[in-house]
């Protein structure tokens, strides 16, 4: 398929004697969003870590953009237009807003081998930075040490962040996980408006948000990928059903 | 010199021995590490507190056993108070926090006991009883009180496998060394915990101490020269893990004692005597850092690396 | 009369109204180790001076005096700040003590650069009494190889055959061997070096007793002598092997080691048994004074406060006359622990050593005793280096 | 307001380590000369340690091993003749900058107190080779032959001019620090201290900048060993002795880490305490641990934070 992104071939994943990955195949197109589901324990989160590179996996490989990026480790492939959001909400609580995507916009630059100039006072990281935090509605926000925003608000500069590196993939690990109902809502929104110009792979719970958002849905139970599909088509699925949705209620 | 192979043995036999010390002090240091997650610099000033407990505790009731059984419990005191005024706050912070602080400590301990028993190494000598040799083999006898050291530390290290294993007091410390939230899901009170075992780690300190005096020579800052040592064992057995401690003491103590040795000797055979005597000594007493950075280069996190940690 | 160091910022503060030092005060920086484990040997020191400073009513050379003690950590560069601070700041006349070889490699050229006197009251490496020697720079003490040189004349007139040599592996080490070596001409078995400051002395044993030498020779000061000793005794080899040593045994460490140093011979220029007016009124002052046995590093340290006091009193008080003060030390003409004594073209002193055992008294304690005298009016192997005439 | 603080806590101590010499003349003490010019040159080694412990969060426990090759690569020279200030000083760096490329390749590998202990064996096994160089003194060190010459009215010998050159290289590496940690360079850096996980997340590989730092902070160490060398005219391997490494850590951590300022209030505090103390009694450490202890335990961001109030350091 020349329009596929993403080629995950025979992905597994062992911790002790638990199968994190086992021998997963899915692909990715170009512009896609594509959503993992699966009860807790599915390992929904180690395959994202295996896409983001943090992870190395035990066979199997991962071709991104037609390039074999199976053993790079995660910078090299976050340069190669990689970028994530984590589960847990990951940023430079140190530092300001605005620098934290003044980082991401100079990652994505390179040469950070420079040892006199100021970096708050480049435009050319400057800018971008403001306009991704603009972008993501934190525009206000800018100056406010990142610890001090509201979680919402940090998980919307991790988005930011991942949007100044000007990514040709998101990998986002439950973006909306403990939201209230507006800022989830806004979220969704937001991604929604995504959609489209960036392929973007989904690991999320929040089914609403899944439904909406998805253009494919994969089921992950057990470190297998039981069915891939349009969202109607796995709603419809009874092996989706008993596998996944049955459990979940009982 | 040639290398026979009984002197072999009776060398092999002293790095064992070398290796149970560093072990007795390794043991507690390790626990301490691996379960707090805190750098403790001051378990070589336990280690001091423990000999000097003991001697007194000796010279007071006239008997080396009873004084090393009371030196034990009053170090273990001494170990609770120290966590309770200094270090009880310092668990969440970093190591570089952890590490002044217990440096600060040292200082603290050094010139207390100076003050107490004076600057000048004070009298200790083994127990008369234990005074004697026996023969390893024909020709090789070998000092009782040293086996005697040997012996103890094989218990402790069983006493620790059937703590850490057999109780459920162990298994909360097996959890607390891999999983610090899970351990207060459990219902432990985590504050306790903590205060039990930095007392469990100073008595240990403090036996290796009273072990030692004997020995050694029991001054101000005694603990220093062997606890650069023991931090070198547990880094290299991997933070945190009792098997690692065992490994690695007995592997430092191994490479220390072999080195000193037999190092010259064997360079000799390669270069020139001359060359052998200067590289010999300076080679062997950078052996076990060398071995370290060798470890910490193909294994970052140890040999027996404590499970679940990252 | 003030005898503890003003504090730096307390000085500085004091420096801008203070009035010039009186030229009637003496003033002596003693410079040795006070904290930390190595203490011991300094607080022996500075008792020695405290008493000496009695015996002479609180006055030197007829002057008052001014003693102001420094901590030198067993460090070269903060003793050579103490230097600079007691010459800069206190502007004494003296600058005096000192334990350590290199302690005293960086603190004496920089006294006697200073056109000051150093009165070296222990450390004495070879350099000073060579190339580097100075006519403000005297010791009360000696030349770091008499001492091993002395044992190393004691075996080989004994016509022990073999022996096995141990020291820690540091330049003082090598030193003290090749200073037995230069008497010692019998066959050296085993040489062997050990790591500075190591505890544990079991593997060296096993190696020493497998060489089967007819003696050992160790030289391990402070803590490590303690341990060898110790370590020696438990590995049964005190009655096998006869022990020789330099600067191991001393008053400090017997009592901390007692029984396990019976019987063990080291060579010394002074005893607290030398029989002479000056040393027992210094013994037996000091152990009423303190209530325990003297140690060498106090009775040069004793000699030192009375060499400088000889050296003002020749000059009648004038601090300034440096010539004349310099030409009264040549004559050591002081009542000296170790008995009359001359100096060397270096300033080192000329000396007698002694060979010491560590035997029981009647009353049961451990004690060094003289037994008999193995160089009289010893000169120091580096004297001819020294381009000093006079 | 907290910045005007800052600046004036800046220029006023500035100004008054500039007036020290003056000063010191006037009242006839040069001794101040010397003592003040030490703890600027401990304040070197501990503005260089803060560049990669303070910004970097790279816990090093052998900083005092730069100490030690910078004070060698003046002796060496010098006890062979060669007392080029320009070559001595150089050398000093370069060597300890390549000391720390390879210290830092093999325990950037590690993190945590694995990486703490590997950098102290790292300083231990320099402190060992130091000990058997038996040629330039060994243990006992030795003297440095003369102080380093670089011509002209640059004369080391002239207490004040050494004093003004210790002054010079500290408000030069105080400056240069300053515009590191702004730069991009420096933002990698205290971002990967920050959050290590997500710094890679957004394409950085924090190892090599780390290392570069690492050996930025080597070369300065080695500068600030050069230093020491010509101030005590006398080097042994007793600089790179893990105590001392302690030592200039405190230092960092007194004044307050991260602030490059910090520093060397910490230097001038901590030499001025062991000085006071020690002149009140021989037992003087048992004052100084609990004190140490008590700053760890409260002042958290160390005396700088309190001289120049809030927000002294970001990131």
């Amino acid at each position: 398929m020349a329009d596929t992104l993403l080629a995950i071939r025979g992905l597994s994943k062992r911790f002790g004697g638990l199968l994190a990955s086992d021998r997963i195949d899915l692909d990715v197109a170009r512009g896609e969003t594509h959503a993992i589901i699966g009860p807790n324990g599915a390992g929904k989160t180690t395959l994202i870590g295996q896409l983001a590179g943090d992870l190395r996996p035990d066979s199997g490989s991962i071709h991104f953009a037609g390039q074999d990026v199976t053993r790079l480790d995660a910078p090299h492939r976050a340069r190669r237009g990689l970028a994530r959001s984590f589960q847990v909400t990951s940023i430079f609580r140190e530092f300001s807003a605005l620098d934290n995507v003044t980082l991401a916009v100079q990652a994505h630059a390179g040469r950070s081998f420079r040892f006199w100039r100021s970096a708050r006072s480049e435009p050319a990281l400057r800018e971008p930075a403001r306009a991704a935090l603009e972008a993501v509605g934190l525009g206000a926000r800018a100056d406010v040490l990142a610890a001090r925003l509201a979680h919402g608000e940090q998980r919307q500069l991790e988005i930011a962040m991942a949007l100044a590196t000007e990514p040709r993939m998101l990998l986002l690990d439950e973006p909306v996980a403990g939201m209230g109902l507006d800022e989830s809502q806004k979220m969704v929104r937001f991604l929604a408006m995504l959609r489209r110009r960036i392929t973007i792979v989904l690991v999320e719970h929040d089914m609403d948000a899944v439904f909406t958002l998805a253009d494919r849905i994969s089921v992950m139970v057990y470190g297998r990928i039981i069915a891939t599909g349009t969202p109607s088509e796995v709603r419809g699925s009874d092996d989706v059903r008993r596998a996944y949705l049955g459990e979940d209620r009982a | 010199m040639s290398i026979n192979f009984a002197l072999l043995l009776e060398q092999t036999l002293n790095g064992l021995q070398y290796g149970v010390m560093l072990f007795l002090m390794a043991a507690g240091l390790t626990l301490v590490f691996g379960i707090m997650n805190l750098v403790n610099l001051a378990h070589g000033s336990l280690y001091m507190v423990g000999a000097y407990l003991a001697t007194a505790f000796t010279e007071k009731t006239g008997s080396f056993v009873l004084g090393v059984a009371l030196a034990l419990p009053a170090t273990l005191l001494v170990g609770v108070v120290v966590e309770i005024v200094a270090l009880r706050t310092l668990y969440e912070r970093d190591h570089l926090d952890q590490v002044l602080a217990t440096f600060g400590l040292i200082l603290f301990f050094n010139e207390l006991v100076a003050i107490v028993w004076g600057r000048a190494a004070i009298f200790t000598s083994v127990p008369p009883f234990l005074s004697g040799h026996f023969r390893v083999l024909p020709g090789l006898p070998y000092p009782t009180y040293r086996a005697v050291i040997i012996l103890v530390g094989i218990a402790v290290a069983i006493m620790l496998w059937a703590l850490v294993t057999r109780t459920r007091l162990g298994m909360r410390i097996r959890a607390g060394a891999s999983n610090r939230t899970m351990i207060s899901a459990l219902g432990v009170d985590i504050r306790q915990l903590y205060t039990f075992v930095f007392g469990l780690g100073a008595a240990l300190a403090g036996l290796a101490g009273a072990m030692a005096g004997p020995v050694y020579s029991v001054q101000p800052g005694m603990g220093e020269g062997i606890l650069i040592q023991v931090f070198v064992v547990i880094v290299i057995g991997g933070i945190g893990s009792i098997r690692g401690a065992v490994v690695g003491a007995i592997v430092v103590g191994m490479a220390d004692t072999l080195g000193r040795a037999f190092l010259k000797p064997l360079l000799a055979t390669i270069i020139s005597p001359p060359a052998a005597d200067k590289a010999g000594p300076a080679l062997a007493s950078m052996s076990i850092y060398l071995l370290m950075a060798a470890v910490l280069f193909f294994r970052p996190e140890g040999l027996f690396p404590a499970r679940g940690r990252s | 009369m003030r005898t503890t160091r003003r504090a730096a910022l307390a000085g500085f503060l004091v420096a801008l109204v203070a009035a010039p030092a009186s030229a009637q005060t003496v003033k002596i920086g003693f410079i040795t180790t006070l904290s930390g484990p190595q203490g011991a040997i300094g607080e022996h020191m500075k008792n020695s001076v405290e008493l000496a400073l009695d015996h002479l009513g609180r006055k030197v050379g007829g002057l008052d005096v001014e003693v102001i003690y420094g901590d030198d950590q067993v460090k070269p560069d903060v003793g050579k700040q103490l230097a600079d601070e007691m010459l800069k700041k206190h502007k004494v006349h003296f600058v005096s003590g000192v334990i350590w070889s290199n302690v005293m490699l960086a603190v004496a050229p920089t006294v006697t650069g200073a056109g000051t006197f150093m009165i070296g009251t222990n450390a004495g490496p070879h350099e000073l009494a060579g190339k580097m020697c100075h006519e403000l720079f005297f010791t009360t003490s000696w030349q770091n190889d008499q001492t091993p040189e002395a044992m190393g004349k004691y075996m080989q007139d004994q016509n022990i055959t073999d022996v096995y040599a141990m020291a820690p592996n540091y330049a003082a080490g090598k030193d003290m061997i090749a200073g037995v070596k230069r008497y010692f001409k019998n066959k050296i078995v085993g040489e062997v070096y050990t790591q500075l400051g190591q505890q544990d002395y079991q593997a060296e044993i096993s190696q020493l007793r497998a060489a089967s030498p007819k003696a050992v020779f160790v030289f391990y000061p402070g803590g490590m002598g303690i341990q060898f000793l110790k370590q020696y005794a438990q590995a049964g080899l005190r009655g096998q092997i006869p022990l020789y040593s330099v600067y191991t045994v001393d008053e400090i460490s017997l009592p901390a080691v007692k029984e396990a140093a019976l019987g063990q011979f080291e060579t010394r220029y002074w005893s607290p048994d030398l029989k002479n007016e000056a040393n027992q009124k210094y013994v037996v002052d000091y152990r009423k004074k303190y209530g325990k046995m003297p140690v060498f590093y106090g009775a040069q340290s004793y000699d030192g406060i009375m060499l400088i006091d000889a050296a003002v009193k020749a000059v009648k008080g004038d601090l300034t006359n440096k010539k004349g003060m310099i030409a009264a030390m040549r004559q050591a003409d002081y009542k000296s622990t170790r008995g009359p004594y001359k100096y060397n073209v270096n300033h080192f002193p000329i000396e007698n050593f002694y060979l010491l055992k560590a035997v029981q008294d009647p009353s049961g304690e451990l004690v060094m005793q003289i037994q008999k005298t193995v160089f009289e009016n010893h000169k120091d192997s580096y004297s001819a280096e020294c381009p000093m005439k006079w | 307001m907290a910045i005007s603080r800052r600046t004036l806590a800046l220029v006023a101590g500035g100004a008054l380590l500039a007036l020290v010499p003056p000063i010191a003349a006037l009242t006839n003490q040069p001794f101040y000369l010397d003592l003040f010019r030490r703890m600027m040159i401990f304040a070197i080694a501990a503005v260089s340690l803060d560049l990669i412990l303070g910004y970097g969060g790279m816990v090093s426990f052998g900083h005092a091993a730069y100490l030690g090759i910078g004070a060698y690569a003046v002796g060496i020279p010098a006890f062979h003749g060669v007392d080029n200030g320009w070559l001595q000083w150089g050398l000093a760096i370069a060597a300890s900058a390549l000391a720390a490329a390879v210290i830092g390749a093999v325990s950037l590998r590690t993190s945590g107190v694995s990486f703490i202990m590997i950098t102290l064996a790292f300083a231990q096994m320099l402190y060992y080779l130091g000990i058997s160089l038996e040629t330039y003194g060994g243990d006992n060190g030795m003297r440095l032959a003369g102080r380093s010459r670089f011509g002209g009215p640059i004369d080391l010998r002239e207490p004040a001019v050494f004093y003004y050159v210790v002054l010079a290289i500290l408000v030069l590496l105080l400056t240069l620090g300053n515009r590191l940690v702004a730069s991009r360079f420096g933002m990698v850096i205290r971002a990967a201290r920050s959050n290590e996980v997500r710094a890679r997340a957004i394409g950085f590989s924090p190892f090599r900048y780390k290392l570069t730092a690492f050996v930025i902070a080597g070369g300065a160490g080695g500068l600030a060993g050069a230093l020491l060398a010509n101030q005590t005219e006398y080097l042994t391997p007793d600089f790179m002795h893990w105590t001392r490494s302690g030592e200039i850590m405190f230092m960092v951590i007194l004044g307050g880490m991260g602030t490059l300022f910090g520093p060397v209030i910490g230097a001038v505090v901590l030499l001025l305490l062991e000085d006071v103390l020690s002149a009140l009694t021989t037992h003087w450490q048992i004052i100084l641990g609990p004190i140490l202890i008590l700053v760890v335990l409260f002042a958290k961001r160390g005396l700088f934070g309190l001289v120049a109030g809030a927000e002294t350091r970001d990131g």
